[in-house]
């Protein structure tokens, strides 16, 4: 793994930079796996093995692969790496000792949550349970940060030009890969049925909305990959999947909100049904479908924005 | 009689898995030396389809809830499905770009 | 309703934020975010009085109690702080539907209604959190709004300074993020409260040093105390006006809050002195900060990079302050927040209106500009007079005090040094005035006019409140003087 | 694989690696790169401290006692989810700025903006 | 057994890995990943079961979509880049 990101900082050609990410990314997620963070790992993969090396390539193909001059501020960017890396040195001296369950860090608060997170949400999954119960604010913002980067990316790079302006290109050169499109059109309702199960899994194994959101968008963005991002902007349409990320929020707050009228505080999910536990469990399920319409929407409308803008240079004479 | 089945499957499993696993350094140790890239292409589809359905087969006959049945063969669909996909359009790519397969005269222009 | 204010606090403007996405047209989205912003400071209004009344105030999200869920524990610190933030931005709204016409594209105008109301959902929510990690999300919200409201600008260099604050801000966030994973390694705990409790078991340790130093150059980055501001000045100078009013008033200010909060409250009063030459550092940065920021800003053409080197400088105050060491100088700082935010965001509004009107806010724009906006020029002459700290204005109140701890110190050589970076921020501003008064307008300008009412009628409102609690300060002092108190130890 | 205390070695050395290319670059996409490499270096971090060696993922099984600490992963699933939208903003900005000044090294825009003045 | 199975499928991977370090050619570096891919959902796979989790499956089966789809992006990628920058080995 040091040794890829090693490669990584060397290699000149950024097209070798983005697929060793790729890589990179695939490794830490083993890594997860092997220290037990599945839920990590699941999102690791799908985010930074899929979505983000999708996006870089993209951003790749306006930009031009090749880098000029390497490094010129080695000198200072060598002093600042070797003063963070000495003071994380000097810190770690004396850090808990790794892998022993005695250490501060599993005394205090975490072990309530595996005795008590069955009791009091209904859920197996403690990840989850934490995740969209006990620090369900904390994800509330997460799924802020989505949307606003969604925001912020539509306002970068809204396209002012009409778009059947354009001629789809992708479209015309998928035409003859004729094996590919048969494929990938099995596979999509395929990846479509899994997306909801992983979805509706979270509960009880890895996985939730976020992840669920990711592997839906994922089948749209192999759809447009493959039948040109024209036929699938048809299919989903730009407009609705703005007002579909807008919503997924909006449930996730009108949950807490629902709850705040029942005469509990914000996101308490106890108030929503007569038996706490249920109450928490349909909160949670609730809350992960926002999760999961916002990030779908979030992921597909960034990548959308981004190739759009691959069509409209092409056509525009630069 | 239980104890011959599971006898059997463990050891049909084993089988499977060791093919699997040596399909798949064979074919790890082909894309490092065979001398160009269609060939090479070659060694990563046996470890992608024979290798990868091999160990999947074998953790199939391990397993013990239906769920996890279920999920090896869609694994094992997925990688039968998009394995030979991609290296298809692999090629395709490499071809359109102009990469010109190693033939055995070209042996000594290398 | 009146037991969830605290989280009504932060909800709204997020709620808010979506729902303005699907609204058309844009003058109804504006609306909107104005009615959501002026709630969100009636909410902050009625908050410190509660907190004023009857003391902190715990909010427990999603009922689960405090180190397992996330709470709110807004004190009178939290209290004040949402109150500058939302009355700020409220009062910048108004201005806004005017003066993005001739700074955005209009097909954006929905977008930055959107992003800033997120902004303003993150700030709040910095404030108002008592969880460490939830800092660390609100403030990605808030960074990502501020990055893409900031690159929203119709200028070209907006997109590379807003590139330029996106990477030093993640880098910022990493090392926020990294301190907090190593605090939390020591005791276990992310609840700030409960914290501040374990801490002290832990403190010699060297995780514990290693986490406050990640920590604290984190929020460095992002409050951009020298050295670490580069990416301040033409953050401010391209963004939209309105932004940069936003970012100038409030941002910092988080920033600043965040620093107080964990030197004082988290880590300790003892602790961030004793075992960490915080003082020194933070002396000799925020002197530097002051001097070397003053000076480059007389030599900047553009008015916007002037105010944007002038809250360089400013920042420097406000570290000076706390770093003195005593109740005296924390509550300079904190005077200096409330201050500081009321001037800058009468200086930059200002500054938005000639850009509305001119379209330009280079010095020379600015030529003749006395006789043909005189309302909007004699705002510019008041917030620089306030900058400045001349009597009778809300800059002399906050440097009165600051003057006065560091004497309570007797380090008479700081006082000089205040004293000098006064004198270089009346020649910045003198070079504004001489532009406006004494110099023949430029040929473009002579056709300019006053800028509507729109955009006065905010900008005045700053100007106001920068005179009226330049002469009374009962309430500014009251409450910062108390905060200061609190935090100094003299209860818990 | 990667397990033994000198786990956070290796997340410093990442971080390094990670701040360097950050830094040092002036390709802005490398940039881009380098930021991501220095998150996920904070990510290992994290999940190195919660790991428990005997215990097992924290999906809760009967007859099973020890689980790793789930905590961490909760918050490192925020921060990746932070981390993807921090990328692709930049990702972004960078197209724009290609569009708008028609190169993403840094020293050439400044070049430019200097030009400019 | 499953334990050799792993190691096996870890030796792999690492010759993937030198392949796509050393190229040369663009493909081979695609090919390699592509292949680095497949070999992770085979190892999540065999990990699931060496410790007795057979949950993890969920994460293999992603992986295998995520690689098919990256690979798809990266040759989408090509076909239009191709005039535009003529070899990869730079190196």
């Amino acid at each position: 793994m040091l040794f890829t990101a090693l490669a990584i900082a060397r290699v000149k050609d950024l097209f070798a930079a983005v697929m060793l990410m790729g890589i990179y990314s695939l490794l830490t997620a083993s890594l997860f796996v092997v220290m037990h963070a599945v839920d990590v790992a699941f999102t690791e993969a799908v985010v930074g093995a899929g979505i983000s090396t999708l996006l870089m390539l993209k951003a790749l193909a306006l930009t031009g692969p090749h880098q000029n001059n390497s490094s010129y501020r080695s000198m200072l960017a060598l002093v600042v790496v070797l003063i963070s890396g000495a003071l994380l040195i000097y810190g770690t001296w004396d850090i808990p000792p790794f892998a022993s369950a005695s250490a501060p860090i599993h005394q205090h608060v975490a072990p309530h949550y595996i005795q008590n997170s069955m009791q009091e949400t209904g859920v197996r999954n403690v990840v989850t349970a934490i995740l969209a119960s006990y620090r369900g604010f904390d994800t509330f913002g997460e799924l802020v940060v989505v949307f606003t980067a969604s925001v912020g990316v539509m306002g970068l790079l809204a396209v002012t030009h009409p778009h059947d302006k354009y001629h789809d290109g992708d479209a015309a050169a998928m035409q003859q890969h004729l094996i590919l499109r048969i494929v990938v059109k099995m596979l999509i309702p395929l990846i479509l049925i899994f997306a909801l199960y992983v979805q509706f899994h979270g509960d009880y194994g890895p996985g939730g909305g976020f992840q669920a959101g990711v592997i839906f968008a994922s089948a749209i963005i192999l759809y447009s990959m493959v039948f040109g991002s024209h036929a699938a902007q048809q299919v989903v349409n730009r407009t609705v999947i703005q007002i579909l990320a807008a919503l997924g929020v909006l449930i996730y707050g009108s949950v807490g909100i629902v709850s705040l009228l029942m005469g509990r505080n914000f996101l308490d999910y106890s108030a929503l049904l007569p038996d706490p536990v249920d109450g928490q469990h349909l909160g949670i399920l609730l809350v992960e479908l926002g999760v999961g319409i916002t990030v779908a929407a979030a992921m597909i409308i960034i990548f959308f924005s981004f190739s759009d803008r691959v069509v409209s240079e092409e056509v525009s004479p630069e | 009689m239980e104890i011959m089945i599971d006898l059997l499957l463990n050891i049909g499993s084993g089988i499977l898995l060791i093919l699997g696993g040596f399909f798949c350094v064979s074919g790890g140790v082909g894309l490092l030396r065979f001398p160009d890239f269609y060939t090479r292409m070659h060694a990563a589809g046996v470890t992608d389809t024979l290798g990868a359905g091999l160990i999947l087969v074998g953790l199939m006959l391990q397993s013990t809830h239906l769920i996890v049945l279920l999920k090896l063969i869609l694994v094992l669909l997925f990688a039968l499905l998009t394995g030979p996909a991609a290296s298809h359009a692999l090629a395709k790519a490499a071809m359109h770009g102009n990469l010109k397969p190693l033939l055995y005269r070209d042996k000594s222009t290398r | 309703m009146l037991t969830h204010l605290p989280i009504l606090q932060v909800i709204v403007p997020l709620m808010a934020a979506p729902i303005c996405l699907m609204l058309r047209p844009v003058r109804l989205v504006w609306l909107f975010a104005l009615i959501a912003s002026a709630m969100v400071f009636l909410i902050s209004v009625a908050l410190l009085q509660q907190v004023v009344q009857s003391g902190t105030i715990i909010y427990e999200i999603g009922g689960w109690s405090a180190p397992w869920g996330i709470e709110y524990r807004i004190d009178l610190l939290n209290a004040y702080l949402l109150l500058i933030i939302s009355a700020i931005s409220t009062v910048i709204l108004l201005s806004t539907h005017t003066s993005i016409q001739s700074e955005l594209a209009a097909e954006r105008h929905t977008f930055f209604y959107v992003a800033y109301l997120l902004c303003l959902a993150g700030l709040l929510g910095i404030a108002a959190t008592g969880d460490l990690f939830n800092v660390f999300v609100f403030l990605e919200i808030s960074a990502l709004s501020s990055y893409a409201l900031i690159a929203l600008g119709n200028n070209r260099r907006a997109l590379w300074a807003s590139y330029q604050y996106l990477i030093m801000g993640t880098i910022g966030a990493t090392f926020i993020l990294i301190g907090i994973g190593l605090m939390y390694v020591m005791t276990g705990t992310l609840n700030m409260y409960d914290l501040s409790q374990r801490l002290p078991e832990v403190s010699d340790s060297r995780t514990v040093f290693t986490a406050f130093a990640f920590f604290i150059v984190g929020v460095c980055l992002k409050l951009a105390l020298f050295p670490l501001h580069m990416w301040l000045p033409n953050a401010y100078a391209y963004a939209p006006s309105a932004v940069t009013a936003l970012l100038a008033a409030t941002a910092t200010k988080v920033a600043v809050y965040i620093l107080i909060r964990f030197i004082f409250s988290v880590f300790g009063v003892e602790f961030s002195f004793s075992h960490f030459p915080l003082q020194d550092i933070f002396l000799v940065l925020s002197l530097a900060g002051i001097l070397i920021a003053s000076t480059t800003a007389i030599f900047q053409q553009n008015v916007k990079r002037i105010l944007a080197y002038s809250s360089v400088a400013q920042v420097g105050y406000m570290i000076l302050g706390f770093s003195i060491g005593n109740p005296a100088g924390l509550m300079a700082t904190l005077l200096h927040l409330f201050n500081h935010a009321l001037m800058k965001g009468a200086l930059f509004l200002a500054v938005g209106a000639v850009m509305y009107r001119v379209g330009g806010v280079q010095l020379s724009d600015f030529a003749g500009l006395g006789k043909r906006m005189p309302w909007t020029m004699a705002a510019i002459v008041i917030g620089g007079l306030s900058l400045i700290g001349v009597p009778l204005t809300v800059g002399f109140v906050s440097k009165w005090y600051l003057v006065a701890a560091v004497l309570e110190r007797g380090w008479w050589p700081v006082a000089v040094f205040i004293l000098v970076g006064s004198l270089l921020a009346v020649i910045y501003i003198w070079r504004i005035v001489e532009a406006a008064y004494f110099q023949l307008p430029a040929p473009g300008n002579a056709e300019v006019r006053e800028a509507p009412l729109s955009l006065l009628i905010p900008t005045w409102m700053l100007v106001v409140a920068n005179i009226y609690f330049g002469l009374d300060t009962r309430l500014t002092v009251g409450i910062s003087e108390s905060i200061a108190k609190m935090l100094f130890g003299v209860e818990p | 694989m990667i397990l033994g205390t000198y786990n956070y070695w290796v997340v410093i050395a990442l971080m390094m690696i990670g701040l360097f290319v950050v830094i040092a670059h002036g390709n802005l996409l490398k940039k881009v790169i380098g930021l991501s490499i220095l998150q996920t270096s904070v990510f290992i971090l994290y999940i190195s401290m919660s790991y428990i060696s005997g215990g097992t993922a924290p999906i809760l099984e009967h007859g099973v006692e020890l689980y790793s600490n789930p905590l961490p992963h909760v918050l490192i699933l925020t921060a990746i989810v932070v981390g993807i939208a921090t990328t692709a903003l930049a990702l972004a900005l960078v197209i724009r700025i290609k569009e708008t000044y028609g190169t993403i090294e840094e020293q050439e825009i400044q070049a430019r903006d200097l030009h400019e003045c | 057994m499953l334990i050799g199975v792993a190691a096996a499928i870890l030796i792999v991977m690492m010759l993937a890995l030198i392949r796509a370090f050393i190229g040369p050619t663009l493909y081979d570096r695609i090919l390699a990943v592509n292949m680095f891919g497949t070999k992770t959902v085979l190892l999540i796979a065999v990990l699931g079961f060496l410790t007795a989790r057979p949950d993890f499956l969920d994460i293999a089966l992603a992986y295998a979509l995520i690689n098919f789809i990256s690979i798809i992006g990266v040759l989408r990628f090509f076909e239009y880049n191709r005039p535009n920058f003529t070899d990869g080995n730079h190196d």
